[in-house]
């Protein structure tokens, strides 16, 4: 599928990229709070992707730098899972320890504050690198390979 | 026959999927929910004492269940890296054909 | 310079945004304070400059910097009201043909003077929305709509279109 | 609760993975196979969702939840892990049938097997 | 009068039909369409059931990028069943 | 009262145009016409569902000063641009995805595109 | 009568109304009907969603009905421009 759609469709996706984003954005750093949080952040952040590859055709090269950026997001997570070694994997070492994302809530219905919560946001955030790379190198591969299929189908 | 086969294990198969479906604890009445119970109102280490987080989903995926989470993101690794390679082959191969 | 101006467009679009999300969200409910927490502002604004610093080059892809000025935004947030309007007529309309069943339709060419792929844009989504006219077709180079008109009368540059481009053209030209 | 209702969702799980494993198993169609497989996968998503609804329950986050009696939270973030590793899976066995489409020119699995005989 | 059971009961019906539907249509595109609305009624159950996290997980998986590969899928191979 | 009276009105408004709408839908009889009814309005009933959510929520704000009902108005008048923005588009490819697929208007006086092609 | 029963009957005949459209993926004859038919059923979806959530009274449910009618529209774009292309193969 690389050609281009029509004016109307291709100024729509120019405009809705960046909200999208901000929302994806927004699912994944409030994920302690409101519903949400890696995955779900990271599959909004890939849909914009998709949102391009549908109105744009599949070109360019970004295979290497989503690829580096997907081994990023695990790495970091598991070097963040592996810090609180002292005691298990995965102690949330930060919570309630003053340092960032270390405030403290109370027990019961609360608001709640961006500011807390420990390791939890920082691994969502982690999380979402991954798995925004991760899908969007997975539709990026499938629009290239679906696109060679149809070249080879009309020359032979 | 590998039809009939396959007939005949479809219908088994269906016979106790509605047998045992319909032999569960009615919609909506939980039986045994201390786990549960434990990670939602639990004043000493459940998630707001320990984890001073409101999302209790979240505190479950990367706190007490985070080797879940490492090993899911380890099989979406893997599959990306079995997706890239596969169809990484579909564009070497055509090189060759054409070229 | 120009990418300058791109990025500074992005990044008030992005900030916007997250703060529009956040508005009200995250900070105690204290009597009669609506405002942001100070976390919301700090990590608002270092999300809306990763974000303008990645995808700059997306949202101007036209170089068009027009829409920089706040006025057309207002304008444009003034022309909701007749688009309502309307719309309020187009489902009166579309409820006469759905009970009656009257219908001829048509497909037509209008050619309204626009040139910036942001007045065509909105006004082609201004049409699909307002009485028996939907759009079917965009020319890429010159400004010429192929609309589908469920009961076709006569100018339909005029009667379609008309309304609208004297609107769109105060804000996106 | 309704009498008519107290077994009604997990009979529609039972139907839903029924269906599936009937395109799974007598469909000829590779793709239409893998659709079988995500139908599978959504009656086992909606079965662990429907074991952790409590009635009356509110959502479990604390962020201004209307009341103190709350779902179980564990199934919930079970469910959220096997939905990505579904896409996962069904990315890969997606990329395959394009691959066995270039190789052997068909994705019916009786020819695809005679051929490669 | 219990609303609420017949909502769940209207969702659960239509989850049966267009799952009925994704086996019946030989044509592949108009079952990947199927197959997306039943993606969207189960996300609209979940959130009736009062899972946030996994309706937002199903919405954005389910709607958009499950549709998405298996449309490239299709664009790759056949479009009809039993085509070749 | 009035706030009573407005939710009222506009949920019989939401109710009667997604009626119209999906009557629209069977009865008419070709595609660019069922886009006409399906679009146009089920995206005004949908929008006036939303405009009773905020009027309520607005006046549960006026009442009780508490900012998270501000929050639910805003998320709603969000999901109303979105829906403003996104709708028309999707209506808009998939009449230009008919035409040429060679899906032709019935009953049609006139095809000025047809001719133009 | 509690305040929330008007918005859940509400749902309910939305509800219905999916099903009805629903008929139409059923039995149009092109697949176009069916992308129509599919647009329709994710805009009542979306209305149905803001529905529940001031019906239940859970504030932060809206977030689903954005994420939906924002999303939905790709799925829309992706159907519309398989379509397109048919013709070339």
């Amino acid at each position: 599928m690389n050609w281009k759609m029509s004016r109307v469709v291709r100024t729509v996706a120019d405009v809705m990229v960046v909200p999208i984003i901000i929302f994806g954005v927004y699912l994944i750093i409030h994920g302690h709070l409101t519903p949400g949080g890696g995955f779900q952040g990271g599959a909004v952040i890939a849909s914009s992707t998709a949102l391009l590859i549908i109105a744009y055709g599949s070109f360019g090269k970004h295979k290497d730098s989503l690829s580096s950026l997907e081994s990023t997001g695990l790495t970091l997570f598991i070097l963040l899972a592996f810090l609180g070694i002292g005691y298990t994997v995965f102690y949330n070492f930060l919570a309630s320890g003053g340092a960032v994302f270390g405030g403290s809530v109370h027990y019961g219905i609360n608001p709640g504050r961006l500011d807390s919560g420990g390791t939890v946001p920082l691994m969502n955030i982690m999380v979402g690198l991954e798995v925004a790379a991760a899908l969007s190198l997975i539709l990026w591969m499938m629009a290239k390979g679906s696109d060679s299929m149809d070249v080879e189908e009309v020359k032979g | 026959m590998r039809r009939s086969v396959a007939a005949l294990a479809f219908i088994i198969i269906f016979a106790f999927l509605i047998l045992g479906m319909s032999q569960l604890r009615p919609f909506g009445e939980p039986e045994n929910t201390e786990m549960d119970d434990y990670f939602l109102y639990d004043r000493d280490e459940g998630s707001q004492a320990h984890n001073q987080v409101n999302n209790v989903v979240t505190a479950i995926l990367f706190d007490y269940r985070g080797l879940d989470t490492l090993g899911e993101a380890t099989v979406l690794f893997s599959a990306v890296s079995g997706v890239v390679a596969v169809l990484r082959k579909v564009k070497r191969s055509q090189k060759e054909v054409h070229g | 310079m120009k990418d300058a101006k791109d990025f500074v467009a992005t990044f008030i679009l992005a900030l916007v945004v997250y703060l529009f999300l956040t508005l009200a969200s995250g900070i105690p409910m204290v009597e009669g304070t609506i405002l942001w927490s100070l976390e919301e502002l700090i990590m608002g604004l270092s999300v809306a400059l990763i974000v303008a610093a990645v995808t700059s080059h997306i949202l101007c892809r036209s170089k068009n910097f027009r829409m920089l000025n706040p006025a057309r935004w207002l304008i444009m947030l003034v022309y909701t009201i007749p688009l309502f309007l309307e719309m309020v007529k187009a489902n009166f309309d579309v409820a006469y043909r759905v009970i009656t069943g009257r219908i001829e339709p048509a497909i037509v060419k209008i050619t309204p003077d626009l040139k910036t792929d942001l007045g065509i844009t909105i006004l082609a989504n201004s049409i699909t929305l307002t009485p028996g006219t939907l759009t079917v077709e965009v020319d890429d180079e010159k400004s010429e709509l192929y609309i589908h008109w469920i009961k076709v009368k006569d100018d339909p540059d005029e009667v379609i279109s008309g309304r609208f481009v004297r609107w769109i053209r105060r804000f996106a030209e | 609760m309704n009498t008519w209702f107290i077994h009604l969702p997990f009979l529609v799980v039972g139907i839903l993975i029924a269906i599936g494993l009937y395109t799974v198993l007598f469909k000829n169609n590779l793709i239409k196979m893998i659709m079988g497989i995500a139908l599978i996968q959504n009656g086992v998503n909606l079965f662990l969702i429907s074991l952790a609804y409590r009635k009356d329950g509110v959502a479990p986050i604390w962020t201004s939840a209307p009341d103190e009696f709350m779902v179980m939270p564990t199934p919930h973030a079970l469910t959220l892990t096997s939905i990505v590793i579904g896409l996962a899976t069904t990315a890969l066995l997606l990329s395959f049938v394009m691959m066995i489409k270039k190789h052997y020119g068909t994705i019916e699995a009786d020819k695809v097997r005679r051929c490669r005989e | 009068m219990p609303v609420y059971e017949i909502i769940f009961t209207l969702i659960l019906v239509g989850l049966v039909m267009t799952a009925l539907a994704v086996v019946w249509f030989k044509d592949l595109i108009s079952a990947a369409i199927s197959l997306g609305a039943c993606s969207l009624l189960l996300s609209l159950q979940f959130y009736l059931l009062r899972a946030p996290d996994v309706a937002i997980a199903e919405a954005a998986v389910g709607a958009a990028l499950t549709t998405a590969i298996f449309i490239f899928a299709i664009r790759a191979t056949d479009r009809e069943e039993g085509y070749s | 009262m009035i706030v009573l009276a407005l939710v009222s009105i506009f949920m019989a408004i939401s109710l009667i145009f997604n009626g119209l709408g999906v009557v629209g839908l069977h009865r008419f009889p070709d595609v660019y016409t069922r886009l006409h009814a399906a679009t146009k309005c089920t995206t005004f009933g949908s929008i006036f569902m939303a405009f009773t959510v905020i009027t309520y929520s607005g006046a549960m704000f006026y009442w009780s000063n508490d900012a998270k009902y501000l929050n639910m108005a805003l998320h709603t008048l969000g999901a109303v641009v979105a829906l403003l923005i996104t709708n028309p588009t999707g209506a808009h490819a998939i009449a230009r995805a008919a035409h040429r697929m060679g899906v032709m208007p019935k009953y049609a006086v006139k095809d000025e595109l047809k001719e133009a092609r | 009568m509690n305040y929330a029963d008007p918005l859940y009957i509400a749902v309910g005949v939305f509800m219905v109304y999916i099903i009805i459209s629903a008929f139409r993926i059923f039995m149009g004859p092109t697949v176009a009907d069916r992308a129509v038919a599919f647009d329709t059923i994710n805009t009542l979806v979306v209305a149905c969603m803001i529905g529940l959530g001031a019906a239940m009274w859970e504030i932060l449910f809206i977030d689903i009905a954005i994420v939906y009618a924002v999303l939905s529209f790709v799925t829309t774009l992706y159907i519309a421009k398989y379509l397109e292309g048919g013709e070339r193969k």
